[in-house]
């Protein structure tokens, strides 16, 4: 019985896992029809944020919260304003771009740091439910991924923001006939796509350990649950996709071992893709957000 | 086209110059002794490779100061694999035929030595592989200084299950290093009618440990082993202390350590592991003391010291005396002086090297993780490798080029 | 009854709660030269889109019989390699190449690779892209294009010709031109024309599909159906 | 034919001049580095041939190039003598591509999905080998070795002669002899109606479609065909590196042969072919010195290629020097290849 409840709890766990270092991605993909592949590396930049930010000595919260997605969202700013603005409507070119963004972000880490991998400290304890140990730091996760989404929808749904960023989505156009300048509708947009992968890895720096390749392990999941949960409609298509894979991966993983999660996760990918073309999100989500 | 075609010229040019440097370089100093290494100076294994690289540095600097091997100064020529398979295959061909190297100490996982190996026996280069690892390897041309199984692990298994019980989790790296390590584990607490509850393997790029810290809760062991290695594993130790695990079942490890993990993990976090090896820094020999002072002074930091480096460094000692003891670079003649019993004294006391197997003898420590530190519980002086030994003697085989492995 | 070159019986399909074509039954007979007409939405695109394999039929939605084959279901290159050849509303060419790339891939399809030099240059010379043949179809103007994919169609020598707003973009002289064209091609061929361009209906000069509403309004030769009071009501009514 | 100038011609001289500096070169210099250029070149060729020409980006295209390694390293090691082996591992990623392939493209998938889809098959297989180590992955008497890949397995040998290894020079050879063969098979392969169908499918699949082409069995014929010479590089690596580890189809390697093609050039062969012997050397000479990161570099370059010269070295260099009618077809072609993956919005079908 409780182990049933631990299980359930990892899954929940795998599932925030997912959707928290998809939602840079989705709502920079959803919006702007960007893939961006150095969307691992704004995560683990969160994370080196984090860590640097905590070593100098200010508080882990308000590190991981605050100065983490403050100092990457400033860094997609500057991506954006160098690289990605000269390549809008140039799918293919924009994920060359920042293919090779990736590659120089972990150069740039790795002399900083250097490769060795860091750790930034838990800062929840261990609880204990039942007759087993659990990590208090996951369920902060959790609550912190729940929150984030729903913030996210509450500003989609109610700001004048969101009206624009909806409108956008749709169609281009939209933000223009409001009166904004579609490029800085995606300057903006792409500047909190930076800023959320930050606050993911700063959030989960403490649970997962930092090395400059780490974004590599981010990129591949959040990467299938954006464009399986597809670009119609960012909120509900990356969360079902996110609570699919999750849940099947964590199972499986459960079931027999990680890397046969991972696989099957991966497998499952391939055969969504093939049935639903436009994603789950163009198939059962048509008109929400 | 015709551009591009001159690009192309412009292009092998380049190279035409840099192989010819390479080797008119090799021949301006060709009284030099050359020592190859191929180790990960950058990419997600550097923490275990920049420290070696150090101490081979050192190694040789100091070799030199003391005058050289017989008479001529040891020249190092050391290649970076970036943590890539492929860039160790590719290098290993270059010290054996372009370089045409003395003797090659390198190679770090058990994947990069198996590499390497055979184009070293093929090339007849000496190789020395100075890193701890699962045991079993039979071949002339290779001389081990690294701790095997029977030597690290047994005491471990030993002292836990004394100590705590005899139901055990095995967690282990999944390549040739994990799996055989397992193999040891298993035998070992088989033999003191132990039971081995389950055997977990984790591919290196796996870094999410909670379903397996469930199931491991479920499964309730006395202790738990972990053979985990590099980066990404970190986040075992990391996991299990956030869930507070480390106040409820005992953990071991085969690896923990050897990378400095103790240092990145806070006291809380790291204290209890038990682990067992050759060396800590804490070892209050004059030669350990005298070896961190030196360290000290050419690289300003000790802190990365690291048991491989200091067993890299005791690797390239041992072959000099091996060289002082044959008189010549002929490969012939330094397994000669191999086989005829080599003993040095290093930073981690006696290194002695058995004539059958070609693996050292060494003083093992079972050691605690304590405030950061490796505080040392007990040492066994001068243990063997018995486990390679119970499988090869190249005294009377030696043409064999095998890795045994425990059957279970 | 001589056998149709394409029939249709009770097509239809729908989009979502939309039916865009509603239970139409169409009849084009050998050598028969037809404009499909009606005012926007009134589903002859749509209905030229089934024709083609463009858009896939849906079961137990009618039948449509080319030659007395049943294609509902084949995919258009299926369907073009039967002998039909289709221009599509907006020009669809392949910009990157020029003229004479882009008509010796539709020649080669139904020629052997020796004869595709000669069908390109006669092609060239029936519709007169001579002046064009090495440009990029790229660069060109939108009436040049359309008559390239004109080129095209030719190009392939098909039994039936389904054209789809071929005069759009294109101005005085070059329309006059694309008729003769179109009455050329028709000496071979049987044709379908989508239009809504009046003038240029009444230039061919033939027999008239109306439709309305995804169902035929009515059928009949151009003047006669421009003569009658509901055509007028409808097309003048909607396109006002 | 005079009416075919939008691919480019076969230029015997400075195929000839280039066959000879490739052929020569081992009288005069050491071939152990440059064996490893020719055989990434092949492997660029391959991506370089499909993307180029057909407008299909794989992703992941390094799944066949590592799919080639395995299958001869695995192969070689049951069967003892190499020539079986060789074939196999250019028809083994011939038939996987072309069952991922014909399930693309006959499924109607996007270009963005299709590299999703591409990526994805290679970063399946990399999990899968890694994590293989277990004595329980074995394939007849090879061991996949997880992390480890497989060492220590026979060489290439001289067909019917298992016991004449072909190694150093003669391995030198036999890839200059892979990279030549393959440049003109692919070169004859596009003056082929099939390359041109290919090019024409690039340039409007709708039309190509619509002229009675089966635009998917096209699509699919040329994925397999470059996946068997990213096979045949795949085996050839093997060879060099006496080695196959999973790393053949991890992300980095996944990206450094689209960075190769993207710098040489797209629309041309030669480029990816320079493109690769060029940036593989520097990747070579980086590993000599440990004061710059190397993927530091790598990125930079990717990203100022891509922002600068999005046509790659070779067609701009074709461009500042070519006729002018080449210069203006070149850069219509190239357009139109990177537009045509570029614009598709996926989730917006109608």
């Amino acid at each position: 019985m409780d182990y049933a409840a631990v299980v359930i709890l990892e899954i929940l766990y795998m599932i925030s896992f997912i959707a928290l270092v998809s939602a840079g991605l989705a709502v920079v993909f959803g919006m702007m029809r960007v893939i961006n592949l150095a969307h691992g590396e704004f995560v683990m930049l969160g994370g080196y944020t984090t860590l640097a930010c905590q070593r100098a000595g200010i508080d882990l919260w308000f590190s991981m919260l605050i100065l983490a997605p403050l100092v990457v969202g400033l860094v997609g700013l500057i991506v954006e304003r160098l690289v990605i603005r000269f390549l809008y409507g140039r799918m293919i070119d924009t994920m060359l771009a920042t293919w090779g963004l990736s590659l120089l972000l972990i150069g740039i880490v790795t002399l900083i740091f250097g490769s060795s991998a860091v750790n930034v400290p838990t800062p929840i304890p261990g609880y204990q439910l039942g007759a087993y140990q659990m990590g208090g730091y996951n369920l902060f996760i959790i609550g912190v991924t729940v929150a984030l989404y729903i913030g996210m929808w509450l500003v989609l749904r109610y700001t004048r923001l969101g009206l624009i960023a909806r409108g956008a989505m749709q169609n281009a156009d939209i933000a223009a006939s409001l009166g904004y300048n579609p490029r800085t509708v995606y300057m903006v947009t792409f500047t909190i796509g930076a800023a959320l992968s930050g606050f993911a890895g700063g959030v989960l720096a403490p649970l997962t350990g930092l090395l400059p390749a780490s974004g590599g392990g981010y990129i591949a999941q959040s990467f299938i649950a954006v464009i399986t949960g597809g670009a119609g409609a960012v909120i509900s298509g990356t969360l079902a996709s996110s609570v699919l894979f999750g849940a099947i991966s964590q199972i499986v993983s459960f079931a027999s071992g990680p890397v046969l999660g991972d696989i099957v996760m991966l497998g499952l990918a391939i055969v969504l893709l093939r049935l639903m073309p436009t994603g789950i999100s163009g198939r059962f989500f048509r008109n929400s957000q | 086209m015709r551009v591009s075609r001159r690009d192309f010229l412009g292009a092998t040019g380049a190279l035409a110059v840099s192989s010819s440097l390479g080797s008119v370089g090799a021949f301006a100093q060709g009284k030099d002794i050359l020592l190859g290494s191929v180790l990960d100076n950058s990419g997600n294994l550097d923490i275990y490779g920049k420290p070696m690289v150090m101490a081979t540095t050192m190694a040789v600097e100091e070799l030199n100061a003391a005058g050289g091997l017989l008479g001529r100064k040891i020249k190092a020529i050391q290649y970076d694999t970036q943590s890539d398979i492929a860039l160790y295959t590719k290098f290993a061909q270059q010290l054996a035929r372009t370089d045409k190297v003395d003797v090659v100490h390198g190679g770090i996982t058990s994947a990069s030595r198996e590499a390497i190996r055979q184009t070293f026996k093929r090339a007849n280069t000496l190789y020395f592989y100075n890193v701890l690892y699962e045991g079993g390897v039979c071949d002339r041309n290779c001389v081990v200084t690294g701790t095997t199984p029977a030597q690290a692990v047994e005491p471990i298994v030993e002292y836990a299950m004394k100590k705590w019980g005899n139901k055990v989790v095995i967690l282990a790296a999944d390549y040739n290093y994990g799996q055989i390590t397992a193999k040891w584990l298993q035998h070992y607490i088989k033999e003191r009618s132990g039971t081995v509850a389950s055997t977990d393997f984790f591919p290196l790029d796996v870094a999410d440990f909670g379903s397996t810290i469930a199931k491991i809760q479920q499964a309730s062991p006395n202790f738990v082993v972990a053979a985990l290695v590099g980066g990404a594993h970190m986040a075992f130790f990391r996991q299990w202390a956030a869930s507070g695990m480390n106040k409820k079942i005992p953990l071991t490890s085969t690896t923990f350590g050897v990378g400095n993990e103790h240092l990145a993990l806070s006291p809380a976090e790291g204290d209890g592991i038990v682990i067992a090896g050759n060396y800590s820094q804490e070892a209050q020999t004059p030669a350990n003391q005298e070896f961190l002072a030196r360290w000290k002074k050419r690289f300003g930091d000790t802190k990365i010291v690291h048991e491989i480096a200091v067993s890299q460094y005791q690797g390239i000692y041992a072959w000099a005396e091996t060289v002082k003891k044959a008189g010549t670079l002929e490969r012939e003649a330094m397994l000669k002086a191999v086989e005829s019993g080599i003993t040095i004294t290093g930073p981690a006391g006696t290194v002695s090297i058995d004539p059958k197997t070609h693996h050292a003898a060494l003083d093992i420590h079972l050691m605690e993780v304590k405030n950061q530190k490796l505080t040392i519980i007990n040492t066994v002086k001068q243990r063997p490798p018995s486990d390679t030994a119970q499988f090869c003697d190249l005294l009377k085989n030696p043409n064999d080029n095998k890795q045994y492995e425990v059957k279970i | 009854m001589s056998e149709a070159v394409v029939e249709t019986i009770e097509l239809t399909k729908r989009f979502g709660g939309v039916t865009a074509v509603d239970r139409v039954n169409f009849r084009l007979g050998e050598r028969e030269l037809r404009c499909l007409i009606g005012p926007n939405g009134a589903g002859k695109s749509t209905f030229f889109k089934c024709l083609t394999g463009q858009y896939p039929l849906d079961h137990g939605s009618g039948r449509i019989l080319i030659r007395g084959n049943d294609v509902g279901g084949l995919r258009p290159h299926h369907i073009v390699r039967m002998g039909v050849g289709i221009k599509t509303q907006v020009p669809s060419v392949m910009n990157g190449l020029t003229v004479m790339e882009n008509l010796w891939l539709a020649a080669r399809r139904t020629h052997g690779w020796d004869r595709c030099g000669s069908e390109v240059q006669r092609v060239v010379d029936e519709v007169g892209l001579g002046d064009i043949a090495r440009r990029t179809v790229g660069e060109l103007a939108h009436g040049q294009r359309q008559m390239v994919e004109i080129g095209i169609v030719l190009a392939q020598e098909p039994w039936l010709v389904l054209l789809d707003e071929p005069a759009a973009g294109i101005t005085g002289a070059e329309v006059e031109r694309l008729v003769s064209l179109i009455r050329q091609i028709n000496q071979t061929a049987s044709v379908i024309v989508v239009d809504h361009d009046m003038e240029f209906v009444r230039m061919l000069g033939t027999d008239i599909t109306v439709f309305y509403q995804g169902a035929v309004l009515m059928e009949g030769h151009v003047d006669e159906v421009l003569a009658d009071a509901r055509v007028r009501e409808v097309y003048i009514g909607n396109r006002a | 034919m005079k009416i075919w100038p939008s691919i480019g011609q076969m230029r015997w001289g400075w195929f000839l001049l280039g066959a000879a500096v490739i052929l020569l070169w081992p009288v005069f210099f050491d071939t152990h580095t440059p064996t490893i250029l020719l055989v990434w070149a092949l492997f660029a060729l391959s991506l370089g041939l499909m993307w180029g020409y057909a407008g299909l980006l794989s992703f992941g295209h390094t799944a066949y190039f590592g799919l080639g390694a395995y299958v001869y390293a695995i192969a070689v090691v049951n069967i003892g003598e190499s020539t079986v082996p060789l074939l196999l591992a250019m028809l083994v990623p011939a038939i996987v591509a072309a069952i991922i392939g014909a399930m693309m493209f006959y499924g109607r998938i996007s270009d963005v999905y299709m590299g999703v889809i591409t990526l994805v098959v290679s970063l399946i297989l990399f999990k899968f080998m890694s994590a293989t180590a277990g004595d329980k992955y074995a394939i007849g008497d090879a061991r996949l070795g997880g992390f480890n890949g497989i060492p220590g397995f026979p060489v290439l040998n001289v067909p019917g002669l298992p016991d004449v290894s072909l190694f150093g020079v003669p391995m030198y050879y036999v890839a200059a002899v892979a990279l030549l063969g393959c440049y003109l098979i692919s070169r004859w392969l596009l003056a082929r109606s099939f390359g041109r169908v290919l090019v024409g499918i690039r340039e409007n699949e709708a039309r190509c479609e619509l002229l009675g082409y089966s635009v998917p069995a096209y699509k699919t014929a040329i994925f397999s065909i470059s996946a068997a010479m990213a096979g045949l590089a795949g085996c050839l690596f093997a060879n060099w590196a006496e080695i196959v580890t999973p790393s053949v189809f991890s992300l980095r390697s996944a990206a450094e042969v689209i960075i190769w093609v993207i710098v040489g050039g797209l629309g041309t062969l030669v480029g990816p072919i320079l493109g690769a012997m060029v940036l593989g050397m520097l990747k070579l000479l980086l590993s000599e010195q440990t004061v710059i990161d190397n993927s530091l570099i790598l990125g930079f370059i990717l990203v100022v290629v891509v922002l600068a010269i999005p046509r790659g070295v070779v067609p701009a260099l074709q461009g500042w020097f070519g006729k002018r009618t080449r210069i203006r077809t070149q850069r219509a072609v190239h357009v139109r290849a990177r537009r045509r993956v570029a614009a598709p919005a996926p989730g917006r079908t109608p």
